[in-house]
């Protein structure tokens, strides 16, 4: 069943995260979602990412197809004016990609190319206008496009650090839902009691709510998100678990699991990223018992 | 009855318990003289036969000595090394022989220190199990054969 | 692949105890593969035989080889030299190998070392499980890939018995019930609906209950 | 009708069948199967003979039957895969229905490694739904299974086992339909605890309207004591506990709990009856024989009706 | 001109640095330059280089030989193609500038030829005062050679001794005689000069109250070192010089000439006579009896090394070496007994005591000698009020010449490791003066072909070391030899005294060549530290390196059964056989290489990891920087100012700039390392990146880690329950930003070793009493009015730090000392502190009322992040969780993971300077192993019999690594450049069809054969 036919059916759908290679190198991307397949419900390809650098989410899409894969790309306004957007999602269509979430892209402060111009014709609002708008079969000056394209949509939520903010992104969301958006995806949070209320709160939006996981590499990165990511909610206690774990890899990796069965409960879906270690997704799945 | 003095060999690995031998030399540290130590670059080298041979020939125990666990130079050569003492064990047991005359033991090239309190210990357990197989008897009828 | 495991120490001992001077025969086939009879293990078990007999106070004579299949009497033909010089002939072969090289070498006494277990397949390094019973008429072709007679304790034809809890046989935990892996297997393949199909009473002649088996190929014979 | 049975004449006739079951004594004493036969007497229309159960060695079931024959009841002798080959079933069958034993039990057996005897090979030659079908053919084909005439058929009631509960929970309808296109005639099941999975097994029977080919007896046993079900619950393979029994049973004294027991079984047996398809009760009273009549009676299946 | 030993050709090259000094910082520097493919010059007053060190005996904190840890150094020094040694020569001007230099150098007649004499010691033996074997400040000398591994390898003649130059040149045998040897003068060209010209050590003699050069059993420290020593006077036995009797009792004076206002005393602190002096009591006890009774005379105990107050707790507790707090007054000599009476006063004790001592040690320090003033001024370099070279604040190695470089002594008074760290980092800024270098134009080390020796028996040399004491006086050399002779195949059985030194190897070279042997067995130390050296003697003469079987004969048999003799000498014998058996099966071996990665990863990026980032940088090498947090700066970000009263957010700024502004710079912040892989030269490194944790893998050959330590902050003293009471770190930034509040203030109490040197963190954290002092001073500055104590135990300002300790005590500073079991205690009442404390001056509790208590807290080490990246990178750390270097004296910069540097506070506290210092030393470390085209991963590697093979899976399986895999023959194959050589496929192959090269069974089982044979 397609990812898009298992949301709407409401059923529960595993999300991956892979990203693709800084040059032309497939051989990774392709290798590692062999293991995936028949595992997960597509693959997540972001698109210039954490305003690094790195082979398009299009082509990195096509790729999925290519191996069988069904794939969800990034869509972001940050680099590309609605010309290129629009003409990109074309190319998508037809190439096979009809799953879309659209993101706030990263600041560009963090990432690889700092000089570069940021474009932000449109912001999330205004591309879920126009996905609607292509897929009803005209484009954004209002002439008829000759095929109509499909595709669902769907809408990152960024990290949230308390119920003020959980509000106001709820209220955010509302209006995204009302412009097409079919589905919500929620930053990772560590604290299983304030996201299972993050989870809640967007709950009456009636569209799935998929929240995301990741795996922590060891203790120097989950150190580090304690202290730069406070929205993250990583406890001093998952540190210590981690450090006192005799094989601190395998930890990691049960972590993951734990937490994915914990949100599998109260929620339709989850997205698992792997951040580059996407070799031991199939071992994430595993110990999470998908 | 003649003072029995066991003698011991010791394979060790070269980035671990090799260094702590050394270690153990340069703080002067002292142990039996009875351990002889072949340098091996990891215990996973060390094949159960070699364990045998040993006992065989004339050694009245035999250790290994690798890195802690979870520090192996590659990875996890302590840990099949373990797997293959323990084998022998079982095997001495079943050939009616002390399993204590083989043993692993693990240590990080700093531990000058516990290097010899290893080699002490293991010299006083085979020192009380008395003379190995090798040394019994007729050993030197098979060599005049 | 044949897999075989060492025979108890002690009765490889009883065996060769009237014995001084003893060809340990290893076989570069199956039980190099599944540890049990290659030459690694030649050189162990002589090892621990002088360990025994220094034990007893004596010394045996182990003369070591290994051959690279014992179950063609070419390669057997290779102990020739060294025969005449023994007592005794320990082969690590499974019973195929033992019984070619008890066949070749008439004079002398020729002991098993290891226990032929079972047809099996590898499960990873250093784990074997049985696979195949060599029943003659395989039937893997309908029921998944999974064979109901070799993986199934009670040979079942025709689905589960009510033995089974938690996707297990009943005779453990660590024995999957091969019709649950059957039926898992059927329904990915599409397959489902040939479950119902029933399964006659299996004719056991070429598996062995017509007497010992023999394949013949007259274009090679 | 096919055959003289008993069982099968009480079935044909719409009634609620009752059977239960007698274990055969491990030793060579006949009063023994007598004494626990005669509990029985009046209360159910067949009496299960098991077949070396839990791979313990016992008076065989063919014997045991024939001793019950001659107390003029009507025994149902079980037969299991492990410990004959398809020569051995064929002559005993033969044997059997030439003492008038005329209703059987095509079973697999338990597993030999949790018997008496660990290390005895089992023979499996051919499975309980083969059995079934070899059985069918003797009777309504007058042939041996290898294909040979036979003189003077033996005109068996085929039964055979049903386990609602154990894994894989989707295949255990078709199972029954393999079994009833084997030629099944009834079906004993596996103890019940857990009545919805029970409820939800027969919908799928009456889906499929198996119902209608097979009589389905459902299986009733009656916990002697909390133990009891925790034994069973954790040690027998195959077999459904709900916590609720274990609780409810852990909820009375000890003293109580063999009344309890029975009460629940009771309680189970009216709820059974109003599942469509079930045609009857085997009820299993395990080494508590005694408790059977009591059970029949308070279920309301006292008296057994005359064919 | 006389043209004689030096090589002509190389002198006229002009991209090349001079170093003057031979001593163990020259030579490091010298060889560093060499290994990173720079031509190097390297001149010593002398006619052997070593310096110093080669005279002491054992070196701290490892106590190992001295001999034999630099004696690896020197000979090395002698093969290095790049590098050029010159002895007997000194620079008598320099011309030009940095890049540009013209040096003139004058070389004095050695009247021997270098390249013929071959040290035989006939000249010496038949003209013993012709011949130059003076060790100059010591007149016990050895009767041969300075010391039997000099280099270069060659006598010396005294032409004013010599009566008779005809019998002279006859006895001669190499006619290496040169009459008519003349003073030479030479102009060469160099881009930038070392100084690595040490300093004299203080005679004792100018003072009058110890007897020192008068009192015949008055000796210094370094005297000391030479009558334990077993190259010394009396070949490693202690005596009295007066009569030769071991003495029972003895006593060490420590500060003699150093940290003085009197007559001939210097008022700097000489760094390192307290450990030296422990070290010598030490290795009293430990080899001459425990019954010799030691004493200390001390001021403050000085041990502010990594891992020295360690070394101290052993000295007091596990020793039983007994400290006194004492300067004495004066040293009385008893006529009739040559004993020695010390009178002291104690601290807590009115009267003064008198003891009686068999021998006295004085610690004597380090002096600038007048021939270095000389050279100064030669060079146009200022020095300091000390006479010390004058140095850049923030870069200790820069003099204030440009091109001219400083390291070791002549610095600051120093220790070893603190020398090694500074020669590499002199000799990684001289490289800045020279073109960078590419690998392209690397060649080959020329060896001479390798002699075929398929087929032929094996013909095996057993060469045994006595290594002066440490085997030969617990072995009987002879009767081994006499052992080995009997196996079958030992053609040659020899005692080579010292193995390692260049006469020996030259010595078993020839004996190789002359017996045509095919295999070599050397009984000596440890292979860990000395196979390399013997496998390239193999080489020299045309041997397979594998052909040669290192016997450890010292580490695991005389030094750990020094006092059971006869077993020692029982276990040599089975351990020699052993070694000839295995040497027996060995085959020659060919190694495999893989080509190296130019770039280099910095972890960290503070003021260590940016100054090493720009050394690499400069010299053309990709670097990257990994930094976790949002910007660079470390540390440094929250420090103000040093006690030389530099701003040090300047000077972060500045670096910073230059970091990022280099275009072959990667700066990467918000920055976790996550994996790693690979092998030295190619290294993979995985890394999240950004808020978002974005995912990169980055390729490098080397790998310094720079990740600094943390604050400590210890909950003692009122700390975050006293308002008033804050660190050292918050005072100066207060005294920076409100200089009002401090003017306020009446009194303020620090209170030193907050959280260190006690149970928990045993180390000394080195840096806080020069931080003390320096707020302290600064207080001062801003009121010489407030009231200053510093409560501490001992006070550990060391080398030229002492100049400002006297200045706070001038000032008005008071120091009141505490011992731990007496603490002081800070109370809060009423909103005002008051810290008790004991004074033992006064021998009685004291009150302080304090407006602001200061605790000098110091660094810990980070233990989650170097435990995170021990785990990663496979790397070893000391107890107390910093990283641990290969080798604390030598090694300070390298780790024992080949192509990992350490640098800065992650291999132990240090102060701004001094983590710059090591930063440029990783720097240059880290270029010798990258100037390398090529990785030799050696010939240790799995080997397939594919006929043997039954292609089971196992090693493929079993390889830690996924090396193995079975090819399209059908058989397990393992590539030998992805081999990493553990062996483990090796074990577990059931066919037994996998050997590990240079360690297959039938080796280890001849070594187990050889080790029973009877």
């Amino acid at each position: 069943m397609s990812f898009q036919a298992k949301l709407t059916s409401g059923e529960f759908v595993v999300l991956a995260e892979m990203d693709t290679p800084k040059g032309v190198d497939i051989s990774d991307l392709v290798t590692n979602v062999r293991y995936l397949k028949s595992r997960v419900d597509a693959v997540v390809i972001p698109d210039l990412d954490n305003g690094v650098m790195h082979l398009g989410a299009l082509a990195g899409g096509a790729v999925m197809r290519q191996q069988g894969m069904e794939p969800l790309i990034h869509v972001c306004g940050r680099d590309k004016n609605r010309m290129a957007l629009q003409g990109d999602l074309l190319a998508a269509h037809v190439l096979g990609i009809h799953n879309l979430m659209v993101v706030k892209a990263e600041d560009m402060v963090n990432g690889d190319h700092p000089d570069a111009k940021i474009v932000n014709d449109l912001d999330e609002l205004g591309i879920l206008g126009m996905i609607q708008s292509l897929t009803s079969g005209t484009d954004l000056a209002g002439f008829e496009l000759r095929g109509k394209p499909q595709f669902m949509p769907g809408i990152a939520v960024p990290p949230i650090a308390d119920d003020a903010q959980l509000a106001q992104q709820v209220a955010d969301a509302r209006q995204k839902v009302a412009a097409g958006a079919g589905y919500i995806v929620l930053q990772p949070v560590f604290d299983m009691t304030f996201y299972t209320q993050i989870i809640d709160a967007f709950k009456p939006l009636n569209v799935p709510v998929i929240p995301a996981v990741f795996l922590l590499k060891n203790v120097g990165m989950a150190r580090y998100i304690s202290i730069n990511d406070p929205c993250s909610r990583l406890s001093e206690d998952l540190i210590r678990r981690i450090r006192k774990a005799k094989d601190r890899d395998t930890e990691c990796i049960a972590i993951a699991g734990e937490m994915i069965r914990k949100l599998a409960d109260i929620s339709q879906g989850i997205k698992i990223s792997a951040l580059g270690w996407e070799d031991r997704l199939p071992a994430i799945l595993n110990s999470a018992g998908l | 009855m003649e003072t029995f003095e066991p003698e011991i060999v010791a394979f060790c690995c070269h980035y671990c318990a090799y260094t702590a031998a050394d270690m153990a030399g340069s703080k002067r540290i002292s142990y039996p003289s009875n351990v002889k130590i072949i340098r091996v670059p990891c215990t996973g080298k060390v094949d159960a036969i070699h364990l045998m041979k040993a006992l065989e020939i004339g050694a009245d125990g035999v250790y290994v000595a690798g890195c802690l666990a979870g520090d192996c130079h590659f990875k996890n050569g302590n840990v099949r090394a373990e797997a293959r003492v323990n084998r022998v064990k079982k095997m001495l047991t079943e050939l009616g022989w002390e399993p204590e005359r083989v043993a692993m033991v693990k240590l990080s090239a700093g531990m000058g220190e516990q290097f010899a309190e290893t080699a002490r210990k293991f010299t006083e357990t085979i020192r009380k199990l008395g003379p190995g197989p090798g040394k019994r008897t007729g050993i030197d009828d098979r060599a005049a054969s | 692949m044949i897999t075989a495991e060492q025979k108890p120490m002690q009765e490889i001992i009883q065996y060769i105890a009237p014995y001084s001077k003893i060809l340990l025969v290893g076989c570069n086939e199956c039980v190099t593969v599944c540890a049990a009879g290659g030459r690694k293990e030649v050189g162990l078990l002589a090892s621990a035989l002088h360990l025994n007999h220094l034990k007893q106070g004596k010394t045996i004579d182990i003369k070591e080889i290994t051959l690279e299949r014992q179950c063609d009497p070419e390669y057997v033909e290779e102990l020739a030299p060294y025969i005449d010089g023994v007592d005794a002939v320990v082969s690590m072969a499974c019973g195929c190998g033992v019984q070619t090289v008890a066949g070749r070498y008439k004079k002398s006494p020729v002991f098993p070392a290891v226990n032929t277990r079972f047809m099996g397949a590898s499960l990873g390094q250093g784990v074997w499980a049985e696979r195949c019973k060599g029943c003659g008429d395989c039937v893997l072709g309908i029921t998944g890939g999974i064979c109901p007679v070799a993986r199934c304790s009670k040979h079942l034809f025709n689905g589960p018995c009510g033995g089974t809890s938690n996707g297990q046989c009943e005779i453990g935990p660590e024995t999957d019930c091969a019709w649950r892996l059957i039926w898992e297997r059927l329904k990915e393949l599409g397959m489902e609906d040939r479950y119902e199909d029933l399964m006659n009473a299996k004719d056991w002649r070429p598996g062995g209950a017509a007497g010992p088996g023999k394949i013949i190929r007259e274009d090679l014979a | 009708m096919n055959t003289q049975s008993r069982l099968e004449k009480i079935l044909a006739s719409g009634e609620l069948a009752v059977t239960s079951e007698c274990g055969p004594p491990r030793g060579a004493r006949p009063e023994k199967v007598k004494e626990k036969s005669a509990l029985l007497k009046d209360h159910v229309d067949g009496i299960n003979v098991t077949d070396n159960q839990t791979a313990m060695v016992r008076m065989s079931s063919f014997a045991a039957a024939v001793i019950i024959k001659q107390m003029g009841l009507d025994p149902i002798m079980q037969m299991v895969a492990r410990d004959r080959n398809r020569l051995a079933m064929q002559s005993d069958i033969i044997g059997a229905y030439a003492f008038g034993i005329n209703t059987m039990l095509c079973l697999s057996g338990d597993h030999a490694k949790f018997g008496d005897h660990p290390m005895a090979k089992g023979v499996f030659d051919i499975d309980s739904v083969q059995m079934i079908n070899m059985v069918r053919r003797m009777r309504d084909d007058e042939t041996f299974q290898g294909g040979a005439k036979i003189d003077g058929a033996p005109k068996m009631f085929i039964g055979a086992a049903a386990n609602p509960f154990a894994d894989p929970f989707e295949l255990r309808v078709m199972r029954l339909a393999k079994k009833i296109k084997a030629g099944v005639d009834f079906i004993q099941t596996q103890c019940i605890f857990n009545l919805d999975k029970f409820e939800e097994w027969m919908k799928g029977v009456t889906d499929r309207g198996l119902d209608k080919k097979v009589h389905i007896l459902a299986g009733i046993t009656p916990m002697k004591s909390v133990g009891m079900a925790r034994y069973m619950k954790n040690k027998v393979p195959g077999m459904d506990i709900p916590d609720t029994v274990i609780k409810r049973l852990e909820g009375v004294s000890k003293q109580q709990q063999p009344e309890e027991g029975i009460k629940m079984a009771v309680e189970s047996i009216e709820r059974i009856k109003q599942i469509k398809g079930v045609h009857g009760f085997h009820i299993m009273a395990i080494e508590w024989e005694e408790k059977v009549p009591q059970i029949v009676e308070q279920a309301g299946l006292y008296p057994r009706p005359k064919v | 001109m006389q043209k004689n030993n030096s090589s002509e050709n190389t002198l006229s090259c002009d991209r090349r640095v001079l170093v003057i000094g031979g001593g163990v910082g020259g030579i490091r520097a010298a060889l560093d330059l060499a290994e990173s493919r720079r031509d190097v010059l390297l001149i010593d007053k002398s006619y052997a280089i070593g310096g110093l060190m080669t005279q002491l005996d054992r070196t701290f904190p490892t106590n190992n030989c001295d001999l034999c840890t630099v004696s690896p150094y020197l000979s090395q020094g002698a093969r290095e193609r790049h590098l050029d040694i010159k002895p007997m020569t000194c620079l008598t001007r320099l011309e030009g500038e940095a890049g540009a230099f013209s040096a003139t150098l004058v070389t004095e007649p050695r009247y021997i030829d270098t390249e013929k004499c071959t040290a035989c010691g006939e000249c010496a033996k038949h003209f013993p005062e012709a011949v130059r074997v003076t060790p100059g400040l010591d007149p016990r000398a050895p009767t041969c050679m300075r010391y039997p591994q000099a280099t270069p390898f060659a006598f010396s003649i005294d032409m004013d001794k010599v009566t008779d130059i005809t019998a002279l040149k006859k006895i001669c045998k190499a006619d290496a005689v040169l009459e008519n040897d003349q003073r030479t003068e030479t102009v060469i060209d160099v881009a930038s000069v070392v100084l690595a010209v040490g300093a004299d050590l203080f005679d004792p003699a100018v003072l009058d109250n110890y007897g020192g050069g008068q009192f015949d059993n008055v000796v210094t420290g370094l005297e000391y070192e030479r009558i334990m020593s077993a190259s010394g006077p009396f070949q490693g036995n202690l005596k009295r010089n007066s009569d030769g009797r071991r003495p029972k009792k003895v006593a060490w004076i420590q500060c003699v000439g150093s940290r003085g206002i009197n007559k001939g005393d210097v008022p700097y602190c000489s760094g390192v006579c307290c450990m030296y002096a422990l070290k010598e009591a030490m290795v009293t006890k430990e080899r001459f009896g425990k019954d010799i009774e030691t004493t200390v005379f001390f001021m403050d105990m000085r041990t502010h090394g990594k891992d020295y107050e360690l070394y101290l707790n052993r000295a007091r507790d596990e020793y039983q070496i007994r400290m006194v707090r004492s300067r004495p007054h004066s040293i009385v000599e008893k006529s009739d007994t040559k004993n020695l009476s010390i009178t002291y006063a104690l601290e807590d004790k009115p009267v003064q005591e008198t003891e009686e001592f068999d021998m006295v040690v004085l610690s004597t320090g380090f002096r600038v000698g007048g021939e270095t003033r000389d050279l100064a001024e030669k060079l146009g370099i200022d020095l300091n009020p000390h006479d010390f070279a004058a140095t850049d604040h923030f870069n200790p190695v820069l003099t204030s010449k440009p091109g001219v470089y400083v390291c070791g002594v002549y610095e600051s008074p120093k220790d070893i490791p603190e020398t090694m760290v500074q020669a590499s980092a002199a000799a990684a800024m001289a490289a800045s003066n020279l073109p960078v270098v590419s690998v392209d134009q690397e060649t080959e080390d020329l060896f001479m072909p390798e002699r075929d020796i398929t087929g032929n028996d094996p013909k095996i040399g057993v060469f045994i070391c006595d290594c002066g004491f440490e085997i030969g006086g617990i072995l009987d050399v002879d009767k081994l030899l006499t052992s080995v002779m009997t196996h079958q195949d030992v053609a040659v059985a020899q005692a080579v005294g010292y193995g390692c030194s260049s006469e020996s190897m030259a010595k078993i070279e020839a004996m190789i060549v002359e017996n045509q042997l095919n295999r070599v067995v050397i009984g000596g130390c440890s292979p860990r530290t000395h196979e390399t050296k013997f496998q390239d003697l193999l080489r020299r003469v045309g041997l397979n390196r594998y052909l040669v079987e290192i016997v450890n004969l010292r580490d695991q048999n005389t030094w750990t059964h020094m006092n059971e003799p006869d077993r020692a000498q029982f276990k040599a014998v089975k351990l020699l056989q052993a070694g000839i058996a295995g040497v027996r099966k060995n085959r020659p071996l060919k190694d495999h290489t893989l080509p190296m990665s130019q770039n280099a990863l910095v972890v960290g990026g503070g003021v260590t990891g940016m100054t090493s980032a720009l050394k690499l940088a400069d010299q053309g090498i990709k670097t990257y920087i990994v930094e976790r947090a949002p910007a660079l700066g470390g540390l440094a970000r929250s420090l103000r100012k040093t006690i030389e009263g530099d701003h040090v957010a300047d000077f972060v700024q500045t670096l910073v700039q230059k970091v990022t502004a280099h275009d072959k710079i990667q700066v990467l912040t918000r920055s976790i390392i996550v994996d790693h892989t690979g092998m030295p030269g190619l290294f993979k490194t995985g890394i999240q990146t950004g808020l978002r944790m974005n995912y990169m893998q980055i390729h490098h050959g080397v790998t310094v880690l720079a990740t600094g330590a943390l604050p400590n902050r210890p909950a003692q003293y009122g700390l975050g329950t006293f308002k008033n009471v804050i660190t050292q770190l918050e005072m100066d930034s207060l005294l920076e930003d409100d200089a009002a509040r401090v003017r306020s203030m009446d009194q303020v109490v620090m209170i030193q070793c907050v959280g260190s040197r006690e149970k928990g963190n045993p180390n000394c954290s080195r840096i806080c009493c020069q931080t003390a002092v320096k707020n302290a001073l600064r207080i001062k500055k801003i009121s010489p009015e407030i009231q200053v104590f510093v409560l501490y135990r001992d006070m550990r300002t060391y080398g030229f730090q002492e100049d400002y300790y006297r200045r706070a005590r001038d000032l008005g500073v008071k120091f009141i000392r505490f011992s731990l079991d007496a603490r002081p205690g800070v109370v809060e009442t009423q909103g005002t502190l008051s810290v008790y404390t004991h004074d033992f001056i006064l021998d009685s509790d004291i009150e302080i009322a304090a407006d602001l208590v200061v605790l000098s807290t110091g660094l810990i080490a980070d233990d989650e992040t170097t435990e995170d990246l021990a785990l990663l990178f496979h790397l070893p750390r000391t107890v107390d969780h910093y990283f641990l270097e290969d080798h604390v004296k030598l090694r300070p910069v390298d780790m024992a993971q080949r192509g990992f540097f350490l640098a800065g506070t992650a291999h132990s506290p240090k102060t701004i300077r001094e983590s710059i210092t090591q930063a440029q030393a990783a720097a240059g470390r880290a270029q010798t192993l990258l100037a390398k085209k090529e990785i030799n991963l050696g010939a240790c590697v799995a080997k397939v019999d594919t006929k043997k093979c039954a292609s089971c899976l196992v090693c493929v399986r079993a390889c830690p690594f996924d090396v193995p895999f079975i090819n399209a023959e059908g058989v397990s194959q393992i590539d030998a450049d992805k081999c990493h050589g553990c062996g483990v496929c090796a074990g577990d192959c059931p066919a037994k069809a996998i050997q590990l090269l240079a360690y297959e069974d039938d080796q280890i089982l001849a070594k187990l054969d050889g080790l029973f044979e009877r």
